[in-house]
């Protein structure tokens, strides 16, 4: 009878609390997002499946959740916690991304830089809600609009708060499509949305090879902190580039980065237990975190408009709203956005220059804030 | 109100840190200028022949790197094998074709829990 | 010259046992079965060539052994002791495995259920013969003919016999054909082998993306132990169902699947050395495990004529036997054992659903016991 | 004989833990049922037209999982590349089809143990 | 200047090296040559039938590892399959192949450097 | 201004030595060498540029390069350190590697041993300029030819000089094409090039499954140490050869072997900062390193010569060049060389005997070093 008992105190049932509802419903939301609305599927399904699984109560001592000792998601949240799997990530990334764009409209790099200023500007009004320097960089990082940066970010500086950092990062991200639209049209006359531009000029293959050398190298000097992510990011890419090493390719931006994807997002889910994630410092990151992506989408637009002034050839600004990053979702935004003003004027290679340029402002983000609070 | 941003010298780190994301990346912008000033140079300078060669994958025609001519129906084999790759990795295959029930069908079932003689077929 | 003596001290042939030798020729046998009789080929061959392996001599002092601190094959050993491998295992198994037999067919749930009296039994079994309740307990799970779940939970409850749990339960899950089918003949006549049973009904795409979460979710809940095993399983299956995640789960059911098991299964082979093997304890397991599958299988098969008392359309008690999981062994040897009284009677699709059942029943069966034990 | 079996309460734990089991997998088909009666239920409800849509890869005939009618050579299209994708991955390709002896055999050699420009041909 | 290899007894080290290289590899090449043995009695001894089977991927003549005779259209489909497998997986085929410029290349933009519903077409 | 002066500080351009910028020419080079004359490009390409990555300068303290606690590269570099990675790099290798021309030319094994006296001749050289036994041991290892057993060895024994030995392996087996011609001109006379060999004999599956497993068995009685090696090299190729373990053997030799190639060779050149590179130990290491490759070299050659005075079939001498392993390049530069001479004389599938050969002699050689000096 004793041992029944034993059991029976040990099921899920006996210690489920309001908060872990709470947060399973939120687990089945992102699940829905993702399957029904296909938001980032990639990343949303196997969070919300974790978030699902990480808010099983269960009796402590048991080595189940990512927060216990020796258990097994313990071991795959060191891959986050440590900041491993964030560049392993970014080096599959890189060996799937054409920078072409990029290398033909150099301009547009300066985009991809305005557009951090959500990073910095949310960094300041976290240090206003009272959070620490090193907690309010990882929160504004949030605002960088890259998964992996923001987590490596948090890892180094507050790993307190990955959790939701993650998950508010992830969600913004998902959401790209509701927060720029609004926006693109309150900052955008109809004039400035008809604005074509010219077709890019033809990259070469040596252009494309000598890319991701200079780029790291530049990036590295300039923001050591930047190193790990960047120096992955841009390896990936001068594997894919190489022509000589194309299996390595392949295996990188396959069943590594697929792997290291789905280990990272249900680890990150199991860490959302409902005692350490419903608090009010998440609510905080959430709000702040909605914010980052708004000022960045703003801070990208406005530039454009600013570098329309003394541009010849104007560059239409709704492109500057792809500076965020959230590769290739605010791009697509982008193109939609246009679109519906003019149905032959497609944008969308001219706003995957800005947009895969954000990706390395924000990694130089992060390197600085590595680099002044470490 | 702002007493944290002022005691943790939150503007001079907001402002720097742009600063640094500004300058690394008009850096890297300058060297891909740099870039295609050279490549417009060459452009210029090399034959036709050679030219061609660099058209890349934005081309408005169908490009190849190699120098070579390539034999036509070798070019259709691959086009074929190309399509059949986007099919094979890029759609959901599995879930869009489904097999015949019947006597076939029970090949379908080798697909267990187990990762003994199973394979994947559905 | 004294360095020659030296050396030649240090060769194979100078420390070699008897009992190397004897478990060389099992590592032999083991590949032989593989090959020529394929069982279990995937697992077989690399457990075989590790006992091989295990069992070459070499001087202490020389880290190469799985027991060797700071040794390749110690790290690689690593992932089998910690119970790493085995639910990164059972997340490629999800992403293989086609759960709609049992979605069409719930009662079939309780034969994976009945067949779980072989864990029980053998858990007394052992205690009867002297084994501490840990011990007991991950003895007993070699009845629930699943690899990864033995091993799992040997590692949690009784490392020191990891080695000779997963080798009975790998070898008994290879002679399943050999061990069921008198089982079989014994319990059933005639008639009750040729009941022909109805074709499942179809499954909708929603029942199969709800399936995994409410599984993982229900098992979590009344056996939070099984956690890390049924969350990954129904994680893979659900990357498979959701039909938004097909590259995730194509890399999780391919070559993560196919490494770790290279890993575990060589790791598993080479902890086999003569002299921690050779005991009689591990002859204790290797009888115990044989008692477990068939009371496994005896449960299976009773409980299935227990059912037809009550149910109005009769179901074949054939499909009870592949309730002991050994996915889709058991089931295939259901088809075959069937087929050969009545040509034209198909049981495999009906045998799948206890089958698969079986795969979730004894991980409840290893939660319960981690929730107790541990 | 059996005082280890009482001293650790065997029976005890043997009976609730098959409880526990037994209990954990009727609530998961009670679940299941839920399913199947809601399934039942809206499949009367919606019309023919809906019900098409989740006939499912048991289904006795071709059955697709979209709502959009497929063209039917991009249909045969799909079709050989399942088929081959079936040849690549689930059969043992690689050990039954041997290449002609003669100088083409020599790219065959390119097989080797150190992984630089090596290429897997057999 | 040599007494760092006499300090360490280099000499004796390198030679006995040497001795339990050759040693080693003389002890694998006669368990081989025992095989070859083995393998020409055999030979010798079984019908042609079944030396046919034994025949091997070096073999001059096409050569089939199965007893069965395969279909010739089976024959067929399996050496494109091969064909493509080559293509697909042993050339550079993503760099070779270009994609034309026009309302097609939208999608051939859906590469991104973010993994969300980017799929990897060029 | 404060912060600004600490963020330029941190800056790479602040902390740049001419050592750095030497280094990252040295990667630079390396890239040039991969992509252009595409020599060895799977391993130089990653290598190249991980010296330049290793050589951004950065302050003390933030946690970047491979040698600093914590840092991800330091991660990655830990499978170097540990010796995990040669192993499993092995594994993919026998995968790949078609051993059936040495099964039918069981002779060419001895020009395998022979070639391995440029290891030994080298440690009497290593020993010679002042280094340890340790050292030497791992410095000689270079002349076997093989990046992972030398990345081994010198993890096991003398892991201070793991970079630039592993540099130094890489870099002459991509100049295998340009160091062995040469040689293999002086040594041999155009009578002896034009020797042509019998077709080998035909192979059956039976010999191909059993060689792997005779061959880990007997090289690991006689030298324990080669255990890991040679035992994860012939697991990998009795995947292939047993015909039932295809998925294991694919994903072992595919995505396995890549990633550990692209981590081990990055972290390898990331390892080679300019302030622990840059020294004469380096510079003779490197020297010792393409001695190691001559002597080979030669041995190969004059050994080969030496069997045929006492062979009725003569051999081609030149094969005995490709007993250094370099695997498959030496075996093609033989091939290349000789029709140079005869232009029907394909000696390509008679040199494998001796290359594969040579990757079982060099990993017997590694056994024997880790026995007498660990
Ligand atoms: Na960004
Ligand atoms: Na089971
Ligand atoms: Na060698």
């Amino acid at each position: 009878m004793d041992v029944i008992f034993k059991i029976v105190a040990t099921t899920g049932f006996a210690n489920m609390s309001w908060g872990n509802l709470v947060m399973m419903g939120i687990g089945g939301l992102a699940i829905f997002l993702a399957i029904v609305k296909k938001y980032e599927p990639l990343l949303l399904l196997p969070i919300g499946f974790g978030v699902i699984m990480g808010n099983i109560p269960y009796t402590a001592g048991l080595p189940l959740g990512v927060y216990d000792e020796g258990s097994v998601f313990s071991m795959i949240y060191k891959g986050v916690t440590s900041g491993l799997f964030p560049p392993l990530i970014f080096l599959g990334i890189g060996s799937l991304t054409d920078f072409s764009s990029l290398i033909s409209s150099p301009k547009s790099v300066l985009l991809g830089a305005a557009a951090q200023i959500g990073i910095f500007g949310t960094y300041l009004g976290a240090l206003l809600l009272g959070f620490t320097n090193a907690e309010s960089a990882s929160i504004g990082i949030i605002g960088g609009a890259d998964g992996p940066t923001s987590i490596f970010l948090s890892s180094q500086l507050a790993p307190q708060l990955l959790g939701p950092i993650a998950i508010a990062a992830y969600s913004y991200m998902a959401l790209v499509p509701v927060i720029q639209p609004p926006l693109m049209k309150l900052l955008t006359n109809d004039k400035e949305r008809k604005i074509r531009m010219q077709p890019p000029r033809l990259v070469t293959k040596r252009e494309k090879i000598l890319f991701p050398i200079i780029v790291a190298v530049l990036a590295s000097l300039i923001a050591p902190g930047a190193l790990s992510l960047v120096g992955m990011l841009m390896l990936g890419n001068l594997l894919k580039e190489s022509g000589v090493t194309e299996r390595l390719a392949k295996s990188a931006g396959s069943v590594l980065l697929d792997v290291c994807t789905i280990l990272l997002s249900f680890a990150v889910g199991m860490s959302t237990q409902a005692d350490v994630f419903l608090t009010t410092k998440s609510l905080g990151i959430f709000a702040l975190g909605l914010l980052s992506f708004m000022i960045a989408t703003i801070g990208g637009l406005l530039f454009a408009k600013l570098m329309n002034i003394f541009l010849k050839q104007k560059i239409n600004p709704l492109i500057g709203a792809a500076g965020v990053s959230a590769v290739p979702d605010s791009a697509r935004v982008v193109q939609h956005f246009a679109l519906h003003y003019d149905k032959d004027n497609h944008l969308l290679m001219h706003a995957m220059a800005p947009n895969v340029a954000g990706v390395i402002g924000s990694a130089v983000a992060a390197g600085v804030f590595m680099a002044i609070f470490r | 109100m702002f007493e944290n941003i002022i005691a943790n010298n939150g503007l001079g780190t907001a402002l720097s840190g742009m600063l640094i994301v500004f300058g690394g990346l008009i850096l890297i912008a300058a060297a891909i200028h740099f870039f295609n000033v050279i490549a417009e140079n060459l452009k210029n300078n090399t034959s036709k022949n050679k030219a061609a060669n660099t058209v890349d994958d934005q081309s408005p025609q169908l490009a190849f790197l190699g120098d070579d001519k390539i034999p036509e129906d070798e070019l259709v084999a691959i086009a074929v094998a190309v399509e059949l790759y986007r099919k094979l990795h890029f759609e959901p295959l599995q879930s869009e074709i489904t097999f015949l029930h019947g006597e076939l069908t029970n090949s379908g079932w080798k697909t267990g829990t187990k990762y003994g003689q199973r394979q994947k077929v559905r």
